[in-house]
């Protein structure tokens, strides 16, 4: 008894540590590097989401920036209205409108109205997480009733997120186009303005990474957790023990979606703007990569997987030595990931702390 | 209710109670050949049936017809008075028909308490499980089961780590643990020792009691220690049921099988 | 009548793309993200044949198929052999690679997207002279067909017949087929599957410099014109049923013609939205790809 | 064997992370007292990282003049250079590094309106000051961004409609442009001019960004029975474009086309014989006679290349550098507030000609210019206005020199 015991410990201790860590920073960095931090902790939210339904139930979906992107828009909506001089109807509403038409959300061009609910900040928050699980469960559904596994689902969700950013850039009276939506307002509750470049926004954002985190380990060590690694497994036998594992898998697709929502719309507070890039494919894939890089299936590796990633990248287009080479930079650290360290960091982790038993058959991991 | 009186089976057998599950004119075709052909089925409730015949008689087809993994061409099959034909394999299984596999397919990555747990848990949806905290020991169900399939020694090692016949009974022990009314054994004695053999035997047959168990086999000498009544499918068809007795001495039964090493060292 | 030869056309070129990674994909199960790079350095090896060597379009074809190729067989000696069975993991690996790729293009030959080239080789580099007979444009049953297009569709055919000839006839084929079906038995029958793999990236590598040759013709040559192109081919091998040529090859078409018919309907941009929502709609419906018969 | 694997990889591991704080500098950067440290953010890889690569390029020059005329207030300039990659996501970030770490007090930077809208949160908010040099939509009115030799839509319009019309008897004008704002921006002022001249605008179409696809745009145009093009398509879809235009038969004499994008950059990457014979109205070619610009195409030759070409969004970084020192120097001051309060009614003597920023909405007065693609790559100037041409952002919703939108207090709606 007394491995498991020895391992449950160490990865508690490996969660404190990370989290020690990351909320101490902002007393050792400077506003810009806080917002800049701020920012890669959005990417770690994003990461567990796609650790969560990758790692753990064998759903690798290509389409995440999609609910990415949905969650900034909507909160965005919202900040756009809550600046003055947006009122009553916000300026690229104005400028894209036709001459005659009544300066006023109901009519002022085709679907305005669908602006109107966001004028409460209440709603655009909840809108960024309910609107990407609702679009996951439909998208889902479909796509695992018809038993849709392994390659299909990326690909379904690459085209699916796809679709998606053609149709927002394409409706620039409406979405703000390509440009997307600047001019934000900060976001204030309850009398607080929340600073990007400040602490606030930093402990939300690490605070809302802790929140997912803790969350997520309840469900994975709740039975939840075991039934989906069983699916994971051998679908058809957890099938046999009367199962239905399609509604596991939706109900995985839902919540990594919502979590990829959340962390949409902290983007757009740290960011204080929102852009149909951020559903690119390129963007996606990065998600993937965060996740792939800090081992698959733990959740604290997705966490540093994304912040290593985003660091080298960062600093390595800053730096005057390596600015001509960075994407070779970046492009060395997959491979070596996958080539030295195939369960990604959290492996060397596990590795590090010395977890008994046979190493487990390295990277041999079975794809449907 | 009128379907379940006139169905007409070959050979006459003492119908003791109304029969548990029925499989009525079953029939599947794969790009027209026909694998399995108008079987009709009834097994009384806490009967053990075997089924045997020869590799391609279509008996593992039948048995994935009846727990859903390929749904028929034409046919019927009814658990009690529910028609469950088409319902899913999930549902199938929720509504007491236990499947084990030909080769054993259990979680290796998991332990075999974790194992035990997935099986016996019959709360089967997302929400009911969402914060159900996990015991860390086996329940008393799980340590039974695990008991009677020798495999409490092991309860805390990892599935990957048991010999073959250890994972036999571990999914034996899943099966049971799902407390089905009706048990689907594919060749459950394949691959084992002949201690392990009697050992399956005898737990089969303390389980005809309390479950239905429909087992396919090949061994005539295992079939020989546990069965009652025994069925004979030919190409796909029922050709003969019966005693054991009855099926050797039955002539189609022979003459289909002339020479063939399932039946003659009987 | 206009529309179907100018879908014709867009098949042509997706299909060119999408051989090449319905090999790689379809027979070893390996996802490879620097598939869109092999068609870039197609096109930069046409861009510097016809510069410095003064190659015609024709003679680029098969030097590029051999250049792209030795690429392939680079990367799949290093990186990809390691990484069989670990679909995931080249899919990662191959994205870095696409990144090394891009980059070291960009350096050696400065930005070389719109020909102006600020540091490295000559300056309007980056742009193909095509050759005077494939500028013409030819009038047939009423529609006027660009000859270029035209030449695309008969290289894409012919590569298609090459290809099909080489899989299905071919022992080397037969090897390959056996390979992705079940890779240990076929080892167990003494198949080489390390060379058939490495000879299977390599053509495919191969076959993606082909079309940057002839893609070159139409569009500027860039560091990052490849990625694009994986998306599309991606979608056209997956919907046509993986490992699947003749799947390949009519998901290449049917797909071409759909986004003709609805940019000419409706505009580009619709064209392209309708093109997803059908590959989706054949993924949901026909997993196994429009053309495999249902499997038991 | 296990754990000697397990030593290297860690070590590798730690070996990346203690490199890390080096490079990092977490303190920000001191800057000597007689230094001036300002922005340079344009990309150096992604897709628009061609045009910009040379804009980054300019701006250093201007620079380095600068600094060899003894810099700004007594002080050399810094260059701090930063690249964004062509993502609206990379820009945001890069702009809070320059704004907030290196304290920089101005940013050149910015190619497409998509990274400027990304930057604009920061600038805004920092209150710093971004000098921003492409043609663009308008519909901006912002007091932190210096408009400097970035022209609007009537500059670029109030020329080229009129003079087709009138010097090649078009009337029939088919509108076609990359999907995003600048297109639609150009086609709601084109459409409210034609009216004024009485030409019939008879498409209005638009394609994906960086679409390379255009065999079903080019019949559509050639069936919709117009006999002038006007496109705003941008990036690499341009040359496809012109290449389809020739591969179905049209050449520029029977159906003429003048485009808002297509600068010396894109004729040399399609290879000039595709462009041949095509119009361009932009305020500044390579072969504007001035003598400011031999000496910038001389300089600029010099410095990145025999074979370099001079474009309009590289003079317009040129004259935001220069513009930005100037209104420092009469402001005495390099802080964004100074800058902004000096520039209205500064000028330059321009490689283009003398360019003024107009001090309500902080763009410049420029001089509209037509050119004719000739077959050495280059324009030949066919049209050219007396003097330089009041800036009217709000054009496309009705701005006019008498009713102004975008005033010093901002826009009024």
């Amino acid at each position: 008894m007394d491995e498991r015991m020895k391992h449950r410990t160490a990865t508690i201790a490996a969660y404190l540590l990370f989290f020690a860590v990351i909320f101490a920073l902002p007393f050792f960095l400077n506003s810009f590097w806080t917002n800049r931090v701020a920012t890669y902790l959005v990417y770690s939210i994003c990461a567990v989401g796609i650790s969560l339904s990758w790692g753990y139930a064998g759903i690798l979906s290509l389409g995440q920036g999609l609910f990415f992107g949905i969650g900034a828009y909507m909160l965005a909506m919202s900040l756009t209205l809550a600046v003055p001089e947006n009122n009553p109807v916000p300026e690229l509403m104005l400028l894209n409108m036709q001459p005659d038409a009544v300066r006023d959300l109901c009519c002022v061009t085709p679907g305005s109205f669908l602006w109107i609910p966001f004028r409460s900040v209440a709603f655009g928050m909840i809108a960024a997480i309910v609107v990407p699980c609702v679009l996951a469960a439909g998208l889902g559904y479909v796509m695992f009733k018809r038993r849709t596994t392994g390659v299909y689902v990326s690909i379904i969700t690459l085209a699916f997120a796809l679709i998606g950013q053609l149709l927002i850039i394409n409706n620039q009276p409406l979405t703000g186009g390509f440009n997307g939506l600047a001019n934000l307002a900060w976001l204030e509750i309850g009398g607080f303005e929340f600073d990007p470049y400040g602490p606030s926004i930093y402990y939300l954002v690490a605070g809302t990474l802790l929140a997912v985190v803790l969350v997520s380990r309840a469900m994975l060590s709740a039975r939840i957790g075991q039934v989906l690694k069983a699916v994971r497994e051998d679908e058809a036998r957890a099938r046999y023990l009367g199962y239905d594992v399609e509604n596991y898998k939706l109900f995985i697709f839902c919540f990594s979606a919502g979590i990829a929502g959340l962390a949409g719309m902290l983007f757009t507070l740290t960011a204080e703007f929102a852009s149909p890039s951020l559903m690119a494919t390129s963007f996606s894939i990065s998600m993937v990569i965060w996740a792939a890089t800090g081992g698959r299936a733990s959740l604290l590796g997705a966490c540093i997987g994304a912040l290593l990633v985003n660091f080298v990248g960062s600093v390595a287009s800053e730096s005057p030595a390596f600015q001509p080479v960075w994407p070779i930079v970046l492009g060395g650290l997959f491979v070596f990931v996958v080539l030295v360290m195939p369960n990604g960091i959290a492996g060397i982790v596990k590795d590090l702390i010395g977890r008994s038993g046979k190493a487990r058959a390295v990277g041999q991991e079975v794809y449907p | 209710m009128n379907a379940v009186a006139n169905v007409s089976r070959p050979a006459a057998v003492p119908m003791a109670a109304m029969p548990i599950l029925q499989a009525k004119k079953l029939t599947v075709r794969f790009d027209g050949f026909p694998a399995v052909r108008d079987v009709d089925l009834a097994i009384a409730d806490g009967e053990l049936r075997v089924i045997i015949g020869a590799n391609g008689a279509g008996k593992s087809t039948l048995l994935d017809l009846l727990c859903g993994k390929i749904l028929p061409s034409e046919g019927e099959i009814w658990l009690r008075e529910r028609n469950i034909t088409g319902i899913g394999e999930a549902a199938i299984a929720r509504s007491g028909l236990g499947r084990k596999f030909q080769t054993p397919t259990v979680f290796k990555e998991m332990t075999v308490l974790e194992n035990l747990q997935v099986a016996s848990n019959r709360r089967v949806r997302v929400f009911e499980n969402l914060f159900d905290w996990l015991p860390s020991r086996p329940s008393d169900k799980e340590a039974a089961v695990a008991e009677r399939t020798g495999l409490l020694g092991a309860i805390n090692r990892r599935a990957s780590e048991l010999s073959h016949g250890q994972l036999q009974w571990l999914e034996l022990a899943m099966v049971l643990s799902q407390d089905p009314k009706i048990v689907l054994l594919d060749e459950p004695a394949a691959g084992m020792t002949a201690a392990e053999t009697d050992k399956t035997a005898e737990l089969l047959l303390d389980l005809a009691g309390s479950h239905t168990v429909l087992v396919i086999e090949h061994d005539m000498a295992f079939v020989r220690l546990i069965c009652r009544t025994i069925t004979v499918m030919h190409q796909g068809a029922v050709l003969a049921e019966g005693t054991a007795a009855e099926i050797e001495h039955n002539p189609a039964v022979i003459e289909a099988y002339l020479g063939s090493a399932g039946l003659s060292h009987a | 009548m206009e529309t179907f030869v100018i879908g014709l056309s867009i098949a042509s070129i997706l299909f060119m793309v999408a051989l090449g990674l319905a090999i790689i994909y379809g027979t070893m199960k390996v996802i490879n993200l620097a598939h869109g790079e092999m068609v870039m350095i197609g096109a930069y090896v046409t861009v510097l044949a016809t510069k410095h060597l003064g190659f015609n379009l024709y003679l680029c074809l098969p030097l590029a198929f051999l250049v792209t190729a030795g690429f392939g067989l680079v990367i799949e000696r290093t990186v990809v052999r390691r990484l069989y069975g670990r679909l995931l993991d080249t899919l990662l690996a191959t994205w870095g690679i696409a990144l090394i790729l891009q980059q070291l293009i960009r350096i050696h030959f400065g930005l070389g997207l719109f020909g102006i080239h600020i540091d490295g080789l000559g300056s309007d580099l980056q742009n193909v002279p095509v050759p005077g007979e494939l500028q013409q444009t030819l009038h047939f049953l009423g529609a006027n067909i660009p000859v270029y297009r035209a030449f695309i569709f008969v290289v894409a055919l012919l590569l298609g017949a090459v290809t099909w000839w080489l899989i299905y006839r071919t022992r080397f084929g037969s090897q390959l087929r056996a390979v992705s079906v079940a890779r240990n038995t076929a080892a167990a029958c003494g198949v080489n599957d390390k060379r058939v793999n490495m000879l299977a990236f390599a053509y495919g590598s191969g076959l993606a410099g082909i079309a940057g040759v002839l893609v070159s013709g139409f569009k500027t040559v860039s560091p990052d014109m490849g990625t694009p192109y994986v998306v599309d081919a991606f979608l056209v091998v997956v919907a046509g049923g993986v490992g699947h040529l003749a799947g390949t090859f009519l998901s290449a078409g049917i797909l071409g013609e759909v986004q003709s018919f609805v940019a000419m309907w409706l505009n580009d941009v619709y064209g392209r939205t309708v093109l997803f929502a059908v590959v989706i709609l054949i993924l949901l419906f026909k997993p196994q790809g429009l053309f495999v018969s249902r499997s038991r | 064997m296990q754990n000697r694997r397990t030593f290297i990889k860690a070590s590798g591991l730690a070996a990346m992370g203690l490199a890390a704080p080096a490079i990092l500098r977490l303190d920000g950067r001191a800057w000597a007292a007689d230094e001036i440290p300002v922005g340079i953010m344009y990309s150096l890889t992604g897709t628009t990282a061609i045009v910009e690569k040379s804009m980054n390029q300019c701006a250093q020059m201007a620079i380095a003049e600068i600094n060899a005329k003894g810099g700004v207030l007594g002080k050399q300039l810094k260059p701090i250079i930063e690249d964004p990659a062509s993502e609206p996501r990379i820009y945001s970030e890069k702009a809070r590094k320059l704004a907030i770490e290196d304290q920089v007090p101005v940013i050149f930077g910015c190619y497409t309106t998509a990274s400027r809208k990304a930057v604009l949160p920061v600038v805004e908010r920092r209150k710093g000051l971004l000098v921003w040099p492409t043609w663009y939509e308008g519909e901006e009115c912002s007091k932190n961004v210096l408009y400097a030799g970035s022209a609007v839509p009537n500059q670029q319009l109030e020329n080229s409609l009129p003079w087709l019309k009138k010097n090649l008897g078009k009337s029939k004008l088919f509108i076609v442009g990359s999907d995003y704002a600048f297109p639609r921006g150009m086609a709601k002022t084109s459409k409210t001019i034609c009216q004024g001249i009485g030409m019939e605008v008879v498409g209005d179409e638009y394609l994906p960004l960086g679409h390379t696809e255009w065999a079903s745009m080019v019949s559509k145009i050639g069936s919709s029975g117009a006999d002038v093009i006007f496109s705003n398509v941008v990036g690499d879809s341009i040359v496809a474009f012109y290449r389809e235009l020739r591969n179905q038969g049209y050449d520029f004499e029977k159906l003429p086309l003048c485009s808002s994008t297509t600068t010396e950059v894109e004729i040399k990457a399609m290879g000039p014989e595709y462009a041949q014979g095509s119009y361009v109205s932009l305020p500044y070619f390579q072969t504007v006679d001035t003598p400011q610009n031999k000496v910038f195409v001389e300089a600029f030759k010099a410095y990145a290349g025999t074979d370099a070409v001079t474009h309009a969004a590289m003079e317009a970084v040129y004259i935001g550098v220069n513009m930005w020192a100037m209104a420092a120097e009469k402001a005495g001051d390099v802080s964004p507030e100074a800058v902004v309060a000096n520039a209205g009614g500064l000028s330059f003597d321009a490689p283009q000609g003398k360019v003024t920023i107009d001090p309500e909405n902080l763009h410049s007065y420029l001089t509209p210019r037509i050119g004719k693609t000739r077959a050495d790559g280059l324009l030949d100037i066919v049209d050219q206005y007396p003097e330089p041409l009041l800036p009217l952002p709000y054009s496309s919703v009705g701005e006019t020199a008498e009713k102004r939108i975008c005033t010093a207090g901002g826009a009024v709606l």
